[in-house]
């Protein structure tokens, strides 16, 4: 009865809200969007690609135009790894117990694997203004490789303290790239490097530096996140 | 100097303080401290973040920040607050420090920022670092509900500005206000108001959206209590003031629905509190109720006197939990019947407890007083006499709930109870009690500035 | 029709049936898996969106982590039970 | 068609919210209101007849028709500031679970 | 002092002062106390009946005074009342809990009463008027019952609350808030909303039914020397504001008229007799002396209310006059119970007895009180009563009419009581060590009583004053000359009235020193029936006093006190129910609102 009346009064809202933005003639139809429009027309003019120098314009909003979205996003990752970590209480812990014995086989084929996923990374990372991906997922491959080695060894710890100081030093020095702009150019968060020619790997400025630096981050930090789950109380 | 420092100072010290977590505390008295005089030095105006070279770029491909008059006022309150919380908290709290120096970048960013998707962003790390916040009352379940009712606001608020974005394709604050001035068509705007304001209404305490409030508030403790009652709700209702009086615009069955919806919160905030017992539910629930008041009052633009309303309640809720919860932790329990007496070994706190509740019942010579009487004469122009009646009716059973608390709490019952406070803490009672009066009594500064606050359009006209 | 307008019917009743089911389904590991396959439909709608960067970061970080830690949460919970 | 589905996915999330009592169920309708939420952005930067993906290989590709970018940017952040949610919220039902021994919220004696 | 700024401001230095003084020796800040407000006063009645009062303002901030034949007579009275009272102070503070703050607010309410009558501002007048409510509110949990303060500043603040929707109100209309241009500035329906606010306001301060019930809760429970400030002074307040609505507002209200009266008038008229009938009722039957006086406040309430509802000037002369003569009188009475109360710690008559000869000067100050209560000559309550019962037969309203006389009549049977019960009868033997009280608290005693006789033997130039106040009201004076009033019914004489009593109570009291002494009897030292008394309490004669006619209305007495009783419950219940739907710790629940809201608005648009 609870479920059908919550399923009717939610769909209820659904088609409101689809009936009420088609009735909204500035919500523009699904696929007919006029970019000219739109702020992000001007993401897309020659001049402004050119001053940016990166290819993948995504990256260009997130990293360059929007970059203090990204330092806050960060920072909302990072605020939830040290929740975390603050909310299973910094005792000393154990390992999770898994319940299934890794055998040597996948020992050794995770060693492998590890190497093969750090290097996708690496490059994901790297070539973030050029082609899709970039430091979130960039940074998730590093600590998927970190769960990997967690999975594949039931009594692997990771440095946690490792992480926490990747962790703060690359937001410090994400922080700090920032302030230069501010030094060297006018604004927080403005490149003040030469960009180089759109499509090439050194170019974009700070954009680059700021995905490593942000890779980094995310990497250590949902590293710290995923070593938090699988750890708990000694005495539990 | 640029207004961004007092954003990423805050971070930066964060990002630091995990890498030693000795000089935490300190980095966090440092950065506020920093912060406070900081203001003091910036002028108005915009500050452009980001981009490629914003001389020739077009400003509005990337974020802007607004300062003014208003955030100005919001952002010394807050910072120092945060500053004041902490210090009394020092010895007990001290694992808070990184979380509390990520609540002050965030809610710094919230008074600040001048786009909407940023403005989520914010509104997401001052989330997370309230639900971490209020994670020091150990009740995991209420604070698991703050979190879930917090995810569903900000999800709404950005299924409204991504809307919005659809439809004027700017994320810039400003510029979408012009746009949807010229626009003119209110009608079009419903759906992104309404979920944007529920977003906001979450965290702002406005009813229906505030059932997390009792769960976080009604076990609070010294460092939870001040912080979500005075520092989150003082920067909520001045971010909200600044949603109603810029962007928002409220007209036709929206109007009516939303204020109906506060005014409702004032009555039934001051009648849940009447029906409480527990004294920490007689202050959450007053505040709820002083929380649709400020944003009723900026729904019917009265700006002034609604941001002294929140800073006098933000200063008054910060003594109110602060004494009723040290006393709590005390005696082990917050039934008024159990806290009989509270004031008879602490009679400097209990005067300064009285007069600051007189402040937020808003009885003469009291700083409350000037602010309910202004308000309601702005209101009384526009001719706004039901809803003058409604919070006025609604104080009737304030001051009686709060003077039934106030008499209990001086006259003792069958036991004694005895209640240590810090001088810190007397010192903080004495200071806030102190300004609560000498601007109840000389009020003329506070209609002075009745003219240097500006919203955000003017700033904008002037350059 | 064209293709993109069936391949994005399909995904969209899809999407919906399978967040029915991860809401519905009485074991709270189907429930993560379902969610799991819903961030992996998404995806694919994002690619469908010509959104690559965001379908990368859905693919890791939506479907890959999320579900990793809700895993997780579920097996320390199952060992608890056990014990 | 899929703006649609994101608007009905985003208020099953609702539903979910509105009919479940378990912890868990309840991060996993916060998180589908999410997805929804996110395919809901990208769809309405989505330019039919066409459009490519926001991507170029040098500045001559510039006279061709692109997507949105920048809901793709919001996207992206807004993916993982779910992330740290989900992490927060999970974090929280471990948490839950030790105290009271159970995920459904009507099975705690905590008052309110 | 002349200026009215410069007083309220001495008033709060005193305050403060005093507090400092009665934290070292309560003695000694109760004794400045007594000169503050005796200064005060004697400012007041050196420039005030000259109308020579400097109302200028230079320091306090957004303040404004002017002086009125009105606002001073309040003023006067209520300080006298005051400062009578503040004779008390050094035997009652120490007892106390808070006997420091109890100076400090007793000026401070006093400061704001002066500043409440001169004030020609509304927001002033609210801001004066809420000054004096948290102010007193404060002294009242000093006494017995902690419950009491809340119930007195519900109902006050409930006054004042309505009060001030009324100016905001007057504001909207008139764009002012000057008390006189902003009331004459009320028209049509806005003027009937503004003079029911303020008959509100009026009703709820001057606790009059139905708005009644926290009277006996705060006068009988109040400490034993702040009742008469209560009674005598503060209930007044209201009397104020009923002027205002009932004469400023006046013309407006007259669309429909009954008995020549504007309908709002009559109304206030009936609802005034009632409360004089009720509060009658309740006095007989009450046990405890001070929330007796108490109810016979509310009646007396009612006597004034129905005086300034009578738009003529004989009227309004006895509204005026009542006004003096209740203070006067209910502070005498109080103050004798105070004394009483200070003595034997009681104030309820079943536990009390034989007190005059303990007491006889309180004995006498209170008989005096009383009489002037009854309205009963040569007393200043019968000269207001004439007037008011005049003014009532010209207009001929008979269910007023009756329930005036029914009052005064009433009022014979429950003041005697107290009077019986406490100071005459057996001398209980718990009270063995009474005595009178000290020489400081029967100043005001003689005070008192010497002004109660000389308000009911030489109204003349009383009523002259009030004659003031009435032509600056606007309506004609009334005919008086220095021993002689004139009414519409006949003239009254009250020297010679006063005489013929003189005489007569000089041969009474003649006749009792000559002839024989009666027998001092022990209470125990009786015969019933073969029984041996063990309980003498059970053959004290206030038992069950005046037990028939209470049988009588014995099951409706508290009807009105279970009604708020229930209306707090109702809100409470209210705020359960605001719990269950809002506060609920599902999280389908705020869904759900999330939900609802969204779906409503929406509605509109896309249907």
């Amino acid at each position: 009865m609870r479920k059908l009346f919550g399923l009717l009064i939610t769909i209820a809202l659904g088609v409101m809200i689809i009936l009420a933005l088609d009735k909204t003639s500035a919500f523009p139809k699904f696929g007919e969007v006029n970019l000219q429009e739109r702020i992000s027309n001007q993401y897309l003019t020659e001049e402004n690609v050119e001053m940016v120098g990166s290819a993948n314009i995504v990256t260009a909003i997130v990293v360059g135009y929007r970059g203090f979205d990204t330092l806050g996003e960060v920072t909302v990752l990072f605020i939830s790894a040290l929740g975390v970590a603050f909310i299973f209480g910094g005792t000393k812990q154990q390992r999770l117990d898994l319940k299934f014995k890794p055998n040597f086989m996948l020992r050794v084929g995770s060693n492998v694997l590890l190497g093969i996923i750090l290097v996708t990374s690496i490059y994901i990372i790297l070539h973030g203004h050029l082609t899709p991906g970039g430091g979130f997922p960039g940074g998730a491959i590093i600590a998927s490789a970190v769960l990997l080695l967690y999975l594949a060894d039931d009594k692997f710890r990771s440095n946690v303290k490792g992480f926490k100081l990747i962790e703060g030093i690359a937001g410090s020095i994400f922080v700090v790239v920032g302030l230069l702009g501010l030094v060297f150019a006018t604004a927080f968060l403005e490149n003040f490097l030469p960009v180089g020619t759109v499509g090439q790997l050194l170019s974009a400025g700070i954009i680059p530096i700021i995905y490593v630096l942000i890779g980094l981050k995310v990497g250590s930090e949902i590293a710290g996140v995923v070593d938090n789950f699988l750890t708990e109380e000694e005495s539990a | 100097m640029n207004a961004v420092l007092l954003i990423v100072i805050p971070l930066l010290a964060a990002f630091i303080s995990i890498v030693s977590k000795k000089i935490a505390p300190y980095l966090l008295l440092v950065v506020g401290l920093f912060n406070i005089v900081l203001l003091f030095f910036l002028e108005n105006g915009l500050v452009f973040i980001g981009g490629f070279d914003v001389a020739m770029n077009s400003d509005l491909l990337g974020i802007s920040l607004l300062l003014d008059t208003y955030a100005r006022m919001a952002l010394w309150l807050i910072n120092g607050l945060i500053l004041v919380i902490f210090c009394l908290n020092f010895k007990s709290y001290k694992a808070f420090s990184s979380i509390l120096l990520l609540a002050m970048a965030g809610l710094n960013g919230l008074l600040l920022t001048n786009d909407l998707f940023n403005f989520f962003v914010f509104l997401e790390i001052s989330g997370i670092a309230a639900y971490l916040i209020t994670s020091a009352n150990k009740k995991p379940v209420s604070t698991f509900r703050y979190l879930v009712i917090g995810a569903i606001g900000s999800s709404l608020f950005l299924f409204g500005v991504v809307v919005l974005y659809a439809m004027y394709g700017t994320l810039n604050m400003i510029v979408m206000i012009q746009a949807i001035q010229a626009s003119g068509n209110y009608a079009e705007v419903i759906l992104p108001f309404t979920l944007m304001f529920i977003g906001l209404g979450v965290e702002a305490k406005l009813l229906p959206f505030n059932a997390w409030v009792k769960g976080v508030l009604g076990h609070s403790n010294t460092l939870t209590g001040p912080m979500i009652a005075g520092v989150y709700a003082a920067a909520m209702s001045f971010v909200l003031g600044r949603f109603i009086t810029n962007l928002f615009v409220f007209e036709g069955s929206l109007l009516i629905v939303v204020t109906v919806l506060l005014a409702l919160g004032i009555l039934a905030g001051d009648v849940m509190a009447f029906s409480s017992t527990k004294t920490r539910e007689i202050l959450l629930f007053s505040s709820i109720a002083q929380a649709s008041i400020v944003a009723l009052l900026f729904v019917n633009g009265v700006i002034i006197w609604a941001v002294y309303l929140i800073i006098a309640n933000a200063l008054s809720k910060t003594v109110m939990f602060l004494v009723i919860n040290k006393a709590t932790k005390d005696v082990g329990s917050d039934e008024s019947e159990a806290l009989r007496g509270l004031f008879v070994n602490n009679k400097l706190v209990g005067l300064t407890f009285t007069l600051v509740t007189l402040s937020v019942m808003g009885l003469p010579l009291l700083a409350g007083f000037v602010i309910k009487l202004n308000f309601l004469t702005q209101l009384a122009g526009i001719g706004q006499i039901v809803l003058i009646a409604i919070i006025l009716v609604a104080s009737v059973i304030e001051g009686i709930y709060f003077v039934r608390l106030i008499v209990k709490l001086w006259y003792p019952g069958e036991s004694e109870i005895s209640v240590k406070y810090n001088y810190s803490f007397k010192a903080v009672f004495i200071v806030i009690a102190l300004a609560l009066l000498v601007f109840g009594t000389y009020s003329t500064p506070l209609t002075k500035l009745d003219n240097t606050i500006d919203t955000v359009m003017e700033v904008v006209n002037n350059g | 029709m064209t293709f993109f307008e069936i391949i994005s019917l399909v995904i969209g009743i899809l999407l919906l049936v399978i967040a029915f089911m991860a809401i519905n389904s009485k074991k709270l590991i189907n429930s993560v898996l379902f969610l799991s396959a819903l961030s992996m439909l998404a995806v694919v709608a994002f690619v469908l969106m010509k959104a690559p960067d965001v379908a990368i970061t859905e693919a890791v970080i939506g479907s890959g982590l999320v579900t990793a830690l809700f895993v997780f949460t579920l097996l320390s919970l199952k060992r608890r039970e056990s014990e | 068609m899929i703006q649609y589905a994101s608007i009905i996915l985003f208020v099953i999330g609702i539903y979910g919210l509105f009919v479940s009592k378990n912890v868990i169920k309840m991060i996993v309708s916060l998180n589908i209101m999410e997805i929804g939420l996110n395919i809901f952005i990208i769809s309405i930067g989505f330019v039919g007849g066409g459009a490519i993906a926001p991507i170029i290989s040098s500045t001559q590709d510039l006279g061709l028709i692109f997507v949105d970018p920048l809901p793709q940017a919001l996207v992206l952040t807004a993916i993982v500031i779910g992330v740290g949610t989900t992490a927060l919220a999970l974090a929280f039902a471990k948490t839950i679970y030790k105290t009271y021994n159970t995920f459904e919220l009507d099975e705690m004696e905590e008052s309110a | 002092m002349a200026s009215v700024e410069l007083l309220i401001l001495f008033l709060v230095g005193a305050g403060v002062i005093a507090y400092i003084l009665t934290r070292f020796n309560t003695f000694l800040g109760s004794i400045f106390t007594i000169f503050a407000v005796m200064f005060v006063f004697v400012s007041l009645a050196g420039y005030g009946f000259g109308m020579n009062m400097d109302t200028t303002v230079n320091i306090l901030p957004g303040i404004s005074f002017t002086e009125t034949y009105l606002g001073f007579y309040f003023a006067i009275i209520i300080v006298f009342v005051y400062l009578m009272v503040s004779f008390f102070h050094p035997y009652y503070l120490s007892e106390y809990k808070y006997k420091n703050s109890y100076n400090l607010l007793f000026l401070l309410s006093l400061a704001g009463i002066l500043g409440a009558f001169y004030t020609d501002n509304f927001l002033n007048l609210f801001f004066f008027f809420e000054l004096i409510i948290w102010t007193t509110m404060f002294l009242i949990p000093q006494g017995k019952s902690k419950e009491a303060a809340v119930s007195y500043f519900g109902f006050s603040i409930a006054g004042s609350v309505a009060m001030l929707i009324g100016i905001f109100i007057t504001y909207n209309v008139s764009g002012t808030f000057s008390i006189y241009q902003g009331l004459a500035a009320l028209s049509g329906t806005n003027a009937i909303f503004v003079f029911v606010l303020f008959i509100i306001a009026a009703f709820a301060k001057l606790g009059s039914f139905p708005l009644h019930i926290w009277l006996p809760i705060a006068h009988g429970n109040a400490p034993h020397p702040f009742s008469p400030v209560l009674s005598g002074a503060l209930v007044k307040l209201g009397a104020f504001i009923g002027v205002l609505a009932l004469i400023r507002i006046a013309p407006a209200t007259g669309l429909f008229t009954a008995m020549d009266l504007p309908i709002g008038q009559y109304v206030v008229a009936i609802l005034g007799s009632m409360s004089i009938v009720f509060g009658t009722l309740m006095a007989i039957k009450e046990d405890d002396a001070k929330k007796l006086l108490a109810y016979s406040s509310m009646s007396h309430g009612g006597y004034i209310l129905v005086a300034f509802s009578i738009l003529n000037g004989i009227a309004f002369a006895g509204g005026f006059y009542h006004i003096l003569a209740h203070a006067l009188a209910s502070a005498g009475a109080f103050m004798a119970i105070a004394a009483v109360a200070r003595a034997t710690g009681t104030t309820k008559m079943k536990e009390l007895g034989g007190m005059i000869h303990k007491m006889p000067i309180t004995y006498l100050a209170y008989l005096i009180a009383i009489i002037s209560m009854a309205g009963i000559p040569p007393m200043g309550g019968f000269i207001s009563k004439w007037l008011i019962f005049q003014a009532v037969i010209d207009k001929g309203m008979i269910f007023v009419g009756i329930a005036v006389f029914f009052g005064s009549v009433g009022s014979f049977l429950y003041v005697f009581r107290p009077l019986a019960a406490l100071f005459l009868g057996q001398e209980l033997t718990e009270y063995k060590k009474v005595k009178e009280a000290p020489l400081l608290m029967l100043i005001p005693t003689f005070i008192l009583m010497g002004l109660n006789v000389y308000t009911g033997v030489f109204p003349g130039g009383i009523l002259k004053f009030i004659n003031n106040i009435i032509v600056e009201l606007g309506y004609t004076g009334i005919e008086v000359s220095t021993y002689e009033i004139n009414g519409t019914n006949g003239i009254l004489n009250p020297a010679l009235i006063g005489l013929i009593f003189a005489v007569g109570s000089g041969i009474a009291f003649l006749i009792f020193i000559v002839l024989k002494k009666s027998r001092k009897v022990e209470l125990m030292d009786t015969y019933t029936a073969a029984n041996f008394v063990h309980d003498e309490h059970l053959l004290h004669y206030a038992v069950d006093f005046y037990a028939p006619l209470e049988r009588l209305y014995e099951k409706q007495s508290n009807w009105m006190t279970k009604f708020y009783t229930a209306l707090a419950e109702k809100v409470r219940e209210l705020g359960k129910l605001g719990k269950y739907l809002f506060m609920s710790k599902n999280i389908s629940t705020t869904v759900f609102w999330i939900v609802a809201i969204i779906i409503f608005l929406l509605w509109g648009e896309v249907l």
